[in-house]
């Protein structure tokens, strides 16, 4: 029943968010963009975190570094932001190289702290290039994100000033890479290396003991991870048009909001995070007037799950029912017929 | 020593954690097909062999040779992929995974099978080890014969040329215990060698042509399983009744 | 001359940073917790210091007495109706829980005395200093330095001469064997992480006497924190002390070269100890 | 009248693996009793059963009358119920001298064993004692965990494979104790695979094999023959 019933649900959900920027208002695509953005820092921090076991609170370099590499893309480089996206990716990427060789020398807890002073190392070290505005950060120069690639074409085809064909451009970015990743997750995790990588969390000496190098695993994961968070803060960044490194390397926008998301969804659930973001979403819009007890009741939420229901909404919600629209698993092969006397 | 038949090789291997030595020079060579047993009391040190065998621990001096090859540097993800495959003394499952997939992480990753090859591979592995029925079953709501089933079939599934059992009978009854034997029966008989690791030495005797007893980390005697048995000194060590 | 002050300065600020992971280091010690909430507790110290100081008159130093014990019944109450609950092989609900109670900390103190940065008044002497030789220093920077190497001493005593301590590290080796024992390893680390309060109530003294604070800075503290805890090597208390001096006087060398240069040169310093030394200056033989 | 220590009907499980299945023994005051079975027959869960480190999912253990099938091990301990672990489990961090005081931690009264009684009766701990535990030799290492175990002053002390790991001399050395540990009003429940040991020592010897006691006795009264069968459930 489950599996005839999600890839009939799942393009329809899409087309209805891709009809947003046409129907819907400015103000609604802007706060639509950053819950997608959201999701996807949270798709990225679940593989991480509930996949591969690195729970790391230090992504928001990867935010940072991304937007940064865009920005320096544009402004030094004379690039196109959307170009930018890749470039921001890949050095993510290419730092996560030294900064895994460093992290992945603390165990456990330690790895946590290990990568939140590599996010503060490299926002103090961003603080120093001046030819990004040091410190206090800079803007993209006028018109560069208006004059982005695709722009025209979005106009063209929904109308409205300029800006709007950015927000719409952006948030369709942010969409499709929403899905991009939902996809290549699940794909991801029905692989070899996915197998693998649950083997190595449900018991990691026997996966040792077969075969599977974990190491080797967490380290992969890592590197993409960093790429997917790198792209997805330079998209971030064209959209907000002004960098500082205090805003770009923030730990509660980027990676402690993300954490709840992910915990209150359901942590190495697929579905997890998109539960969370609804829920993340929800909350914002019924306390959005009293900001500081809008962190209170997400911190309290999140310490509940952890105490009453460990594995978050979604988790829960697989437990009691047992249902699972999106299952992970490898069905046996059909048996042949038994030829046991 | 080492001679060309052997297919596993361990020479003057030696082991200690502080002061105590849990393996002391031990030597034997393992002919392909062939099945070794190893016997002795707890804390003789059989599972600190095991462990030296498939790289979980480094040899303090000694070498091990795999097909005349010198492995004794090699991680256990390294060794598994060159043909040794082990099951564990108390089971290891990946209890969220289905105990096909089980099987499925041992064959693409140790066994180096393709997604086409592989399923068929496991397939025939859980048939042989009774473990068909079961297949998309969590493998962490298993009880005991089928976990130890499983630690089997997941070491078959490796295609490993050498395989090393860990108390694998310990805590059967005695018909689960000769339905056990009847599948390491299987796998010897397609050429696979064993080391089998037993307390339980009727089920062990009824399948190795070589007996091994370990005492204080050291090879106390090697030989057919009969001769063993009925040495005085082996009485008394691994019974306490003097003979 | 400048750069011996610029290293007694840097001792100084690391006898504040080695306060602050002394806690962390004591409850890391015992039962691997890895708190995220203490530097925020901290803070939360320093604001019920304050509140003591402001209602009663009293200086800061006494009203600091009267909050330990408010903060080690707070530490108890934490771990043995929160803490405890989540302590297990998965790291991860500690640590989920502990962030999640940073946040909470940290926004009702928000609520509770706006992002306004107070200071604790304690008089003259926070302007006093002395000739030490060829430098001067501090009076209160000087005593936050004795205070630290105090602490680590007390502590110390508590973990080896005792029979507290003792079943510390019984239960820290083996909670298992330590029930045999007729230990409850539930209430020993309750007992750990009040102890780890009181301390933090004596690092909150410091700080608050020493530079404005407001509700949002015990994240920053906390990381020089653990960076003083993993550096010196997980669970040994001078190992701690050694850390924090570590960064203290790195963070001093980096803001005499620069001031922007501070917490960056720390952070590089607990990077470049760790390249070196994987498990610390001072790692435990058994871990 | 009942024994001291009374065992009912004790089953265990592991998740869906039952360990034990209803287990009845007791243990009479001043006596020693032994436990032989080769690994995996249940002898190490039976231990970790009766000191509430291990669940019990059936039947009932009881002191001198008192149920503590019921009570967390920290309680069964005060209750007078002492073990000395298999492996013997010494805290690394803690001296030879602070291995035996955590033994008192919850002592009952003031009861025979004493720091000096306990050098009296293995003086090379006394030589020894702010040496680090673990750099003791496994034969001293025993000595402390049985002194540990006895500084609680217990009624009952269980002991989980004494012997192995050690040489024969090593365990004949530390089975010389028995008798002062007996006669200082501790009733005594070895574990054993040392056979010949157990026989020697006990006045009551059972055998168990796959969860279950399947064999009785007095030493004197079991001939090899049977206790050959009852370990390996084999006819030889």
């Amino acid at each position: 029943m489950g599996k005839t019933f999600t890839p009939l649900i799942l393009p329809l959900l899409v087309l209805g968010m891709a009809l947003v920027p046409v129907i819907g208002s400015r103000a609604l695509v802007q706060d639509l963009f950053m819950v997608l953005c959201l999701l996807v820092l949270a798709l990225n921090w679940n593989m991480l975190a509930g996949f591969a076991g690195l729970v790391s609170v230090g992504q928001q370099a990867f935010v940072g570094i991304g937007a940064y590499a865009m920005f320096a893309s544009v402004i030094l480089w004379g690039m196109d932001p959307l170009a930018g996206l890749l470039v921001g990716g890949l050095v993510a990427m290419a730092l996560a190289v030294p900064v895994a060789f460093f992290t992945f020398r603390l165990n456990g807890a330690y790895f946590a702290i290990g990568t939140w002073v590599v996010a503060d190392i490299a926002r103090l070290a961003f603080s120093q290039w001046k030819a990004l505005g040091g410190g206090t950060g800079t803007s993209l120069p006028k018109g560069a994100a208006q004059e982005m690639l695709g722009v025209a074409t979005v106009r063209g085809l929904i109308g409205g000033s300029k800006a709007a064909a950015v927000d719409a451009l952006t948030y369709w970015l942010a969409l499709a890479l929403v899905v991009v990743l939902l996809l290549a997750s699940w794909a991801f995790l029905r692989s070899r290396m996915g197998l693998g990588l649950q083997a190595v969390r449900d018991n990691a000496l026997a996966a040792r003991a077969v075969g599977v190098d974990p190491l080797r695993l967490k380290a992969l994961v890592f590197l993409l991870t960093a790429f997917g968070t790198g792209i997805c803060g330079g998209l971030l960044f064209i959209q907000i048009g002004r960098i500082s490194p205090g805003a770009a390397f923030s730990l509660l926008d980027w990676t402690a909001f993300v954490i709840f998301i992910v915990v209150i969804g359901g942590i190495g659930t697929l579905p997890g995070p998109v539960i969370g973001v609804l829920v993340f979403y929800g909350l914002e819009r019924l306390l959005a007037d009293y900001g500081t007890v809008y962190l209170i009741v997400l911190g309290l939420i999140g310490i509940a799950i952890m105490l009453f229901a460990r594995r978050g909404l979604w988790g829960g919600f697989v437990q009691r029912t047992g249902l699972d629209p999106l299952p992970l698993s490898h069905a046996a092969p059909a048996a042949p017929a038994p030829t046991r006397s | 020593m080492g001679g060309a038949m052997a297919i596993l090789s361990l020479q003057n291997v030696s082991k200690s954690f502080g002061a105590l030595k849990v393996t002391q020079e031990v030597s034997f060579d393992l002919a392909p097909g062939e099945a070794l047993g190893i016997i002795g009391p707890n804390g003789a040190g059989k599972s600190t062999l095991f462990n030296l065998i498939t790289g979980n621990l480094r040899p303090d001096q000694g070498a091990i040779l795999l097909d005349g090859r010198d492995v004794t540097g090699e991680t256990p993800m390294q060794r598994c992929a060159s043909g040794i495959g082990r099951s564990f003394q108390i089971p290891q499952p990946f209890d969220h995974l289905s105990v096909y997939e089980n099987l499925l992480v041992a064959a693409r990753f140790g066994g180096r099978l393709t997604a086409a090859e592989a399923p068929a591979h496991c397939a025939d592995i859980l048939r042989r080890t009774g473990l068909a029925a079961l297949a998309d079953r969590k493998a962490g709501g298993l009880p005991l014969l089928n976990r130890k089933r499983l630690e089997l079939a997941r070491a078959m599934a490796t295609r490993p040329r050498v395989i090393l059992l860990d108390e694998i009978a310990g805590g059967l009854t005695e018909g689960e215990c000769v339905e056990l034997v009847a599948t390491i029966c299987d796998i010897h008989a397609q050429g696979t060698a064993i080391i089998w690791i037993e307390h339980v030495l009727h089920a062990l005797t009824s399948v190795v042509s070589r007996l091994m007893v370990l005492n204080f980390g050291r090879m106390l005697m090697i030989g057919a399983p009969d001769a063993v048995m009925a040495a005085p000194e082996v009485r008394e060590i691994y019974l306490g009744i003097e003979a | 001359m400048i750069w011996l002050d610029t290293l007694v300065q840097g001792l100084m600020l690391g006898g504040l940073y080695a306060l602050f992971a002394a806690g962390l280091s004591l409850v890391f010690g015992i039962m691997r917790l890895v708190n995220l909430a203490h530097g925020d507790l901290i803070v939360l110290g320093a604001y019920l210091i304050l509140g003591i100081g402001t209602v009663t008159g009293l200086n800061p130093f006494v009203a600091a007495l009267l909050a330990l014990p408010v903060m080690f019944a707070l530490g108890w109450l934490l771990q043995g109706a929160l803490l405890n609950r989540v302590l297990g092989e998965d790291i991860l609900p500690p640590l989920l829980v502990t962030f999640g109670l940073s946040v909470v900390v940290q926004n009702a103190l928000l609520i509770g005395f706006s992002a306004d940065s107070r200071k604790l008044p304690v008089g003259p002497i926070d302007a006093q200093s002395l000739p030490l030789g060829p430098v001067t220093v501090g009076v209160m920077p000087l005593l936050t330095l004795v205070s630290a190497v105090l602490v680590i001493v007390v502590l110390n005593q508590i973990f080896y001469r005792t029979a507290l301590g003792r079943a510390f590290r019984a239960t820290s080796d083996d909670p298992v064997t330590a029930q045999l024992m007729g230990i409850r390893p539930r209430s020993i680390f309750a007992m750990a992480t009040g102890i780890a309060l009181v301390v933090a109530t004596i690092a909150a003294l410091y700080l608050g006497a020493r530079a404005n604070f407001d509700p949002s800075i015990g994240p920053a503290r906390l990381l020089y924190a653990f960076e003083a805890v993993i550096i010196g090597g997980l669970g040994s208390l001078w190992g701690t002390l050694a850390g924090g001096l570590v960064i203290g006087v790195a963070q001093a060398f980096g803001a005499a070269l620069n001031p922007e240069w501070q917490v960056l040169v720390g952070h590089l310093a607990f990077v470049a100890v760790l390249l070196v030394r994987p498990r610390g200056l001072f790692p435990r033989a058994n871990d | 009248m009942s024994a001291l220590l009374e065992i009912r009907g004790l089953t265990a499980h592991y998740g869906d693996f039952q360990a034990l299945f209803g287990v009845d023994l007791a243990l009479e005051r001043g006596e020693v009793m032994a436990i032989i079975g080769a690994n995996g027959a249940g002898k190490t869960t039976l231990m970790r059963a009766i000191t509430g480190i291990a669940r019990v999912s059936g039947g009932s253990v009881a002191l001198a009358g008192r149920r503590l099938d019921r009570l967390a091990a920290p309680d069964i301990l005060r209750a007078g119920v002492s073990m000395v672990p298999e492996g013997r489990r010494l805290f690394p961090s803690l001296t030879v001298e602070e291995n035996l005081l955590i033994g008192a931690h919850a002592r009952r009264g003031s009861g025979f064993w004493t720091l000096a009684r306990l050098y009296d009766l293995f003086p090379i701990l006394r030589e020894r004692r702010q040496q680090p535990a673990t750099a003791l030799s496994g034969g001293q290492q025993q000595m402390v965990a049985i002194g540990r175990a006895l500084m609680s002053n217990p009624d009952v002390l269980l002991c989980d494979e004494l012997s192995l790991g050690l040489a024969p001399v090593v365990i004949r050395e530390i089975y010389a104790a028995f008798p002062t540990i007996r006669d200082s009003g501790t009733a005594i429940t070895v574990v054993e695979q040392d056979i010949g040991q157990a026989l020697k020592i006990a006045d009551h010897v059972h055998c168990m094999m796959e969860g279950r006691i399947t064999l009785s006795g007095r030493p004197d009264t079991l001939s090899r023959d049977a206790i050959h069968n009852a370990y390996f459930g084999v006819h030889a």
